[in-house]
């Protein structure tokens, strides 16, 4: 299987939705003749021209909201919303319409809508553009969310949420476009709602979703010295949401940390620790952890941006504190 | 005002009826509320028959139409069934959206009557991108998209006539200017002054007013703006001077308004001009408006009957849907 | 002690603020000539005039953006955004200017801002009317939240906002204006943090804010019936978040639900089901429960509506679930 | 181009030495970010020099300025401490957030420079809250809001343009019309055609557009608007024809614009000609200039060292500042 990086992949699924499907058009902010500004579609422009590769005004809203009307008549749109900051100004199209127009229609409507946007921090952008919104949209009936951890993921979940009928918020992270990774030259895909072991073990669960996987991973590593197996999670799609893999892990180790890059409080990890103490209490050695982002804006300097994303350190150390492993 | 000379008997009384069967509609509507049947947010568009009548009559039915939660006559003016709309009103198994909407989101795909958006200016990006994708599928319909005059200050507007300026769509934008967003008259909304169709400049769209109380008027002013949009000339702007004869919702005590005001505009009810204008031009005659006020009587009254004696949406309803 | 209404309280607080500090002005959609559409401000454009009492047009972003450029500069602005609902077309004002300017100038600015809103469903007004979203705003290091529950907890909140340099959101809920209680005559003020008890009770801690201690207070009602003691703890504010009344409730009661009334998948409810657990788990009998809203778009129909908000029986039922009580 | 009778030696300097420090300063910067010292996003200011600092020479100390991300130059015209600038943008304890805030968010609310906003778009209803609270208060200040030719179309413009002017507020709209919006051409994104400065026409707002190549001329624009604006006449919009020399940001490939259109624009330095301007008019002599350069050279070496040499800021910083 040829090794191709995150952004390889996205740009795969793109380029093969454009080919297949007259009704699919990306859209977006500087996608075109800037060659999009995490370069996914750099070179789309030239290869299918400006009426499938839209460069829009800065006008978030109204792009966000054009896609809806556009998916809402029969077409497959595909918009790219710059970053997941900027989707505060598409907050409204996002929550009130693409979200409820089939429910409020009683199924009259739907919108087969995908918004590809780039969550996330860690490259010294400071505090309004180094956020994670991704919790807030998996809060929303009528939204999916999807959010891979590696090109393998990234197609196979692109695929999919190009193919559903259901808007969904497709969240890359900035610091996974360069991850690489085995993707078969055949065709697959991943159904939503999936999550994936990424590693087995049996001492603990670490439950993760994009950049936060790798910190996972890294922990692991870290508690494997300790001889400590940790078994890795990945949600890969926040709604749907797939409790079962979730739970039965932490049935057998009886012990879960989740970690998500942003703020802790009122973070979507509380949705998970609540799941899983829910439904799993009699199994759990001690109380469900959370490993976030730090409560605080993102500050811009280096050294003090390096404390507010998620270490692996920092999940050695609250698997410690909680279970005294 | 002027009677076109090749306006038939046929034709003039189809315009009638569907004003006076919004009228009716909405005053049992209004009834209806106050006696606990309609619930939630309740928006009459008692005085505005015209423009949904005028503008909507003059549309293919495979054109678009969109439009905000004072939807009723929208509604109706399309051929909406006022069974299915007075079901949904009531919240019954037998509304449009069986139940689940609510008269600020009434829908008919098929009619291709779009929504019923609650949020103002909500509606505007989504007629850019249905008009996206008629142009997309290099077809010829337009999308009438309809707001008030409070909608024009949200961002929404803006971006979405730009965008649909700049991508040449076929799109009509059709004001509702009222002169009120709820208590707000638009002259402490608007800083450019009330012919708010000057706005249209800005995004080289070109723009007009007509009167909103003429129904013959805006279907002619409605038929031109299509012919050009259908050419493939991009969007046009249509502001239509009118006056919401009731409050704001039904719930509104309309502190903000005096009766003088109201009564201008009342003098200038859209059914009764035309009514006279009719009977003054001999194509209709009083027999014609008394058989139609009797049709309208009936279907208003039955859709009530049937609205009443319909179920309640069963519990299964409550997250069918969400997702495909 | 004169028994008033929610609203009521609003209005003297309100009042109060525009009288002693000429820093104070309201502005919004609706709230001058149409007497405000919960007519908390009825009255008011008469008697301060249209300099203190400002009727904007629907212009959301630009109100509340307003609201902090006055703030920055050194007024008290308090700006009403008629319904949480239309916060979203607001949303990047509020979470990447006034929750931020403070921290990116280091100090330099301060946002005294406070945006009043209406929460909640209830009132059959549909899916895009009838939201809940004070949980995301509690999220957002830098803003506060405040959701009182009746007349007294919202005068002595609303001085506190007023008072405080922070930008606050300040969320009522539509179905509480007629509440009525006694309210002093005499100046108190509630500080921002400090969670109520409103009911003492040895058996089962509830947990809720807002409408949804109203629904706990009944709840306990039930549940005396059968022979269980609920200890019933209002929040008052979401941020500051007062564990320490939640977590020592919890210690000696050994069992806790959590009542929201927005979504239950990534809300509020599971902060602090996490919190508890975190940091009380050898003091639990069983998992912390939620009773939350359903997570569906809320549906017209009154029939459908009411199953999709919390309700006091659902309360009774799941503390049977989860504790056999 | 025309040099005002009345401009004195020393103040042509001040004007000379403002603006290549700003193109020094971001010279250096440019070589800084190259290097890893300066992170993030970084967007240089060359090409632009003379908006800033004619638009800003024309202030009072106490009116207020807001901009965008673009911000090292309004923020060096407004006297912004050249150490303190570099310390921000290399995340030092020294700079004006002590590191917090980064190149895209300066502030020196001192100098009522009011930020540094990098959200294309938000600093408009910002602008607009800071005019309110000087008309509250009865003040005669005014604020000076840049922004971008790629803002125009962010539905926060349309909404703070129209309340501004609906409520008279002390605004000056100055927009550094540069072409571009990151890679996308003015073309490809206003409908209403290049002109932007007509968009004010629909809040009623008087708008200009001038030469930003051209330090005087823009001077003049701003003083003839600040002078209108203080006497409570309400917004006033100006409109800068203007060009980036470098990429968006540092980072910037520039595959969308060709090198012929660059050259055309470089051939219009702002600096290269007012200096000549200076030296044609007798004002200046190349001895002015060569120590001129002297200073700015210096300054932007005593920047960069002080900046350099500054710690970073310690970990007790983190999580100050979020809330009073
Ligand atoms: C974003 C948003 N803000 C506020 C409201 C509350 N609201 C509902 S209708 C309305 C007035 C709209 O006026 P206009 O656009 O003139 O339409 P009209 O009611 O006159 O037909 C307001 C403020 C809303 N629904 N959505
Ligand atoms: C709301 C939002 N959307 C997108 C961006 C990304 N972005 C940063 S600058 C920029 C271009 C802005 O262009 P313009 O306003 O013309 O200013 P210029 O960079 O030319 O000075 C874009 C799209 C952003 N920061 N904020
Ligand atoms: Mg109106
Ligand atoms: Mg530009």
């Amino acid at each position: 299987m040829p090794e191709i990086t995150l952004r390889e992949a996205l740009k795969l699924g793109l380029r093969e939705a454009l080919d297949c499907d007259d009704r699919v058009f990306i859209m977006g902010e500087d996608i075109g003749l800037f060659q999009g500004s995490y370069a996914v579609t750099s070179g789309f422009l030239d290869d299918y021209g400006p009426d499938r590769i839209k460069d829009t005004p800065i006008s978030e809203s109204a792009i966000v909201g054009c896609g809806v009307g556009a998916a809402a008549a029969g077409l497959k749109p595909i918009v790219e919303i710059m970053t997941i900051n900027f989707m505060l100004l598409a907050m409204d199209q996002i929550v009130n319409h693409a979200a409820k127009l089939r429910y409020m229609s009683d199924g009259q409507l739907e919108v087969p809508l995908v918004i590809r946007t780039v969550t996330g921090g860690g490259g010294q952008l400071g505090a309004t553009h180094s956020q994670s919104f991704e919790g807030w949209f998996a809060s929303v009936p009528g939204l999916y969310v999807a959010a891979p951890s590696d090109p393998y993921d990234a197609l196979g979940l692109l695929r999919t949420a190009i193919d559903d009928n259901n808007p969904i918020i497709f969240a890359e992270h900035a610091k996974l476009y360069q991850v690489r990774g085995e993707v078969p030259d055949e065709y697959y895909s991943i159904p939503l709602g999936k999550a994936k072991i990424k590693r087995a073990g049996s001492d603990v669960t670490l439950v993760a979703y994009s950049r936060a996987v790798h910190t996972a991973l890294e922990a692991a590593g870290l508690l494997s010295e300790k001889g400590v197996e940790a078994e890795v999670i990945d949600l890969r799609t926040l709604r749907p949401l797939d409790m079962n893999t979730v739970l039965e892990s932490v049935r057998n180790t009886g012990r879960a940390v989740v970690i998500e890059e942003g703020w802790k409080t009122g973070g979507f990890a509380g949705e998970l620790v609540s799941r899983i103490q829910e439904e799993a209490f009699d199994d759990l050695d001690g109380p469900v952890g959370r490993v976030c982002g730090l409560d605080v804006p993102a500050p811009y300097s280096g050294r003090l941006e390096s404390k507010v994303f998620p270490e692996p350190q920092g999940v050695v150390n609250e698997i410690e504190r909680l279970y005294g492993l | 005002m002027k009677v076109p000379a090749n306006l038939g008997k046929e034709e003039a009384i189809g315009l009638y009826e569907q004003m006076l069967l919004i009228r009716r509609f909405e005053e049992q509507s209004d009834r209806l509320y106050k006696s606990g049947k309609i619930k939630g947010f309740c928006h009459l568009y008692i005085g505005q028959e015209a423009i949904a009548v005028g503008a909507i009559s003059s549309l293919r039915p495979d054109d678009y139409i969109i439009t905000h939660y004072r939807d009723h006559g929208h509604a109706l003016a399309r051929g909406m069934d006022p069974k299915v709309v007075m079901s949904e009103l009531m919240g019954k198994v037998t509304g449009s959206s069986r139940g689940l909407g609510g008269s600020m989101h009434l829908f008919d795909v098929e009619k291709r009557f779009m929504g019923g958006h609650a949020i103002v200016g909500g509606q505007l990006p989504l007629a850019t991108g249905l008009a996206m994708a008629i142009k997309h599928k290099k077809d010829d319909q337009i999308v009438l998209c309809f707001f008030g005059d409070g909608a024009v200050n949200e961002g929404e507007f803006h971006e979405s006539m730009n965008l649909a300026s700049m991508w040449g769509l076929p799109v009509l934008f059709f004001l509702e200017n009222n002169l009120y967003g709820m208590g707000t008259h638009v002259d402490f909304t608007r800083s450019g002054g009330r012919e708010i169709y000057t706005s249209a400049d800005a995004y080289g769209i070109p723009a007009t007013q007509v009167d909103g109380m003429d129904v013959l008027a805006v279907q002619e002013v409605t038929r031109q703006a299509i012919q050009r949009i259908r050419t493939g000339e991009g969007p046009v702007f249509v502001e239509a001077m009118c006056y919401r004869f009731r409050g704001h919702s039904v719930q509104d005590p309309m502190f903000y308004r005096d009766k003088e005001e109201v009564k201008k505009w009342e003098a200038r009810d859209p059914i009764n001009i035309f009514e006279q204008m009719m009977i003054n031009d001999g194509i209709l005659e009083s027999e014609d408006i008394q058989e139609v006020a009797k049709c309208v009587g009936q279907a208003v009254s039955e859709a009530v009957d049937f609205a009443d004696g319909s179920d309640e949406p069963g519990f299964e309803a409550i997250d069918q849907n969400i997702y495909s």
